[in-house]
């Protein structure tokens, strides 16, 4: 595990003294880290630009991700919490929202999963068509499809899980 | 976070929104342009020049206050948008539905 | 939640234009978040680095920590692993080391779980006696009890938990 | 992450510490060492002002390297602790076993 490096031309060797430096460099074990976030929020779309922030700090922890999957991760974390605090938990003060985020190397998945009581996403409408285009709503699935790499529903349809990769 | 409005002297109200324009805050960006409407003002610009991210319900709030714009008689231009927020708007088809300046003064000119 | 701010004589207030200039603050609803990240880790101890930057990265997170902090929570967090990995796991490739942190806005709670027999802590004795002082081993224990804000192990003694406050 | 070795005009083998000096490595140390003993240096000075931190395992490393170079009749000194690396030090009452001074060259004088 340790290299020495005597070969290697290294600009301190001509020091002040001239006397020989030598240079150690310890190789270390990766981890193939997968690493779990979690936390709840409350049923309360205040909390949703702070939360978004959290989670994104973590998802990016250590990475140099491109500005690009950071917009991305930040609209689509939006949106689903935004459902789930809307739609989910109609803002009960009682419900919360959970979300868990497996960070992988080059992905990170993200599960937002409310008290509600679900959905069929398959009756949702395309928001892209000139009849809605003046609509007010709709295009939060629309976008989070257009976003994420993956997007699947557990059956209830109260909780949404997205996978995007770090591009 | 938050929004700032500044009047022009071209009369063009200014609103430039800094941070997020999502769920937890479109009304705000709503009332904002209410209460200039509601004193007589018809023209704005919303500048996203200092704009982070907008979800699908900052989009909604931008469609609402372009329509209410428009029953009034006003005028609604974008500008400042950088690739990725562009690509909101594409992606949506939003794109054809607002006028969408590349920066404040190339908006400001088309007044 | 919206508050205009009118009075404050902001500098740009008397601008090129003369015209007024208005300032929206938004004032979030702030989540008291608690976060909880998870990994595991491989019984090797050439991960003990590695480990201990990532878990002290998330820990640290959005925060602003003082130096101290971060060099106590390194030290236990390296001293625990190296206990779980060697001690605990007797670097059993089969065996894996749990690690769970629960961060709060003042404090890092951090359980670290081994898969070995465990021991009986009581029975550790002080380093720091004129006896001991020359002895290779031992102190990882003290160490952790010196550094940490409190110190708790399961009844079995393969799972350490630790608190640190951010100060 | 590793060690820099240097032989000073004086005949003292600096030995700095860069990055972490813990269980993953604390062996790597005494080989360095032990080679550069059994090679003959008998004067030792190990530097930690480019070091992050140090746990009971390198401790203990630094305490096993201090019995060898005492009996094979050599010294060692240390230098460069900052204040959180001292208080290790100081917790397990090994300031009273090293000889530590504050900068290298203080070290490097009192040899
Ligand atoms: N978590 C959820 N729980 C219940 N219904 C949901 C949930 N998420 C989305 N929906 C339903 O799907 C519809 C479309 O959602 P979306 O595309 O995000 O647009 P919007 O939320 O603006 O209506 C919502 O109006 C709602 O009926
Ligand atoms: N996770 C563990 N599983 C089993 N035994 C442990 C564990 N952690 C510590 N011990 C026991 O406690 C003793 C003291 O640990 P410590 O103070 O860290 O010093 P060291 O590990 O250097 O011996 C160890 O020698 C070991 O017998």
């Amino acid at each position: 595990m340790l290299e020495r490096v005597p070969e290697a031309p290294d600009p301190r060797e001509s020091d002040r003294t001239g006397l020989p430096l030598r240079v150690y460099v310890r190789r270390s074990g990766s981890i193939d880290s997968l690493v779990r976030v979690e936390t709840r929020l409350p049923s309360d779309v205040a909390v949703v630009e702070e939360a978004v922030e959290l989670i994104v700090r973590h998802c990016l922890s250590g990475t140099t991700a491109s500005q690009r999957f950071r917009f991305n991760l930040s609209v689509v974390l939006s949106e689903c919490l935004a459902n789930a605090i809307l739609c989910g938990n109609a803002q009960n003060p009682d419900k919360v929202v959970a979300v868990r985020a497996e960070l992988r190397r080059d992905s990170v998945e993200v599960e937002v999963t409310d008290e509600g009581d679900g959905f069929d996403p398959a009756t949702v409408r395309d928001p892209t068509t000139q009849d809605d285009l003046e609509e007010p709503c709709g295009r939060g699935l629309f976008l989070i499809r257009s976003l994420a790499d993956e997007v699947r529903f557990n059956p209830k349809g109260n909780s949404i899980c997205l996978m995007l990769r770090r591009k | 976070m938050g929004f700032t409005t500044e009047k022009n002297p071209g009369g063009v109200l200014v609103v430039r929104v800094e941070g997020q324009l999502i769920v937890g805050n479109r009304q705000e960006l709503k009332s904002v342009i209410q209460e200039a409407s509601d004193n007589g003002e018809r023209k704005f610009l919303i500048d996203f020049s200092k704009t982070g991210y907008i979800d699908s319900s900052g989009l909604g709030a931008l469609v609402s206050i372009s329509k209410k714009i428009r029953e009034q008689g006003g005028e609604l231009r974008l500008s400042g948008l950088n690739e990725d927020l562009r690509s909101l708007f594409e992606l949506t088809k939003l794109d054809t539905l607002f006028a969408i300046a590349d920066t404040s003064d190339q908006a400001l000119a088309a007044f």
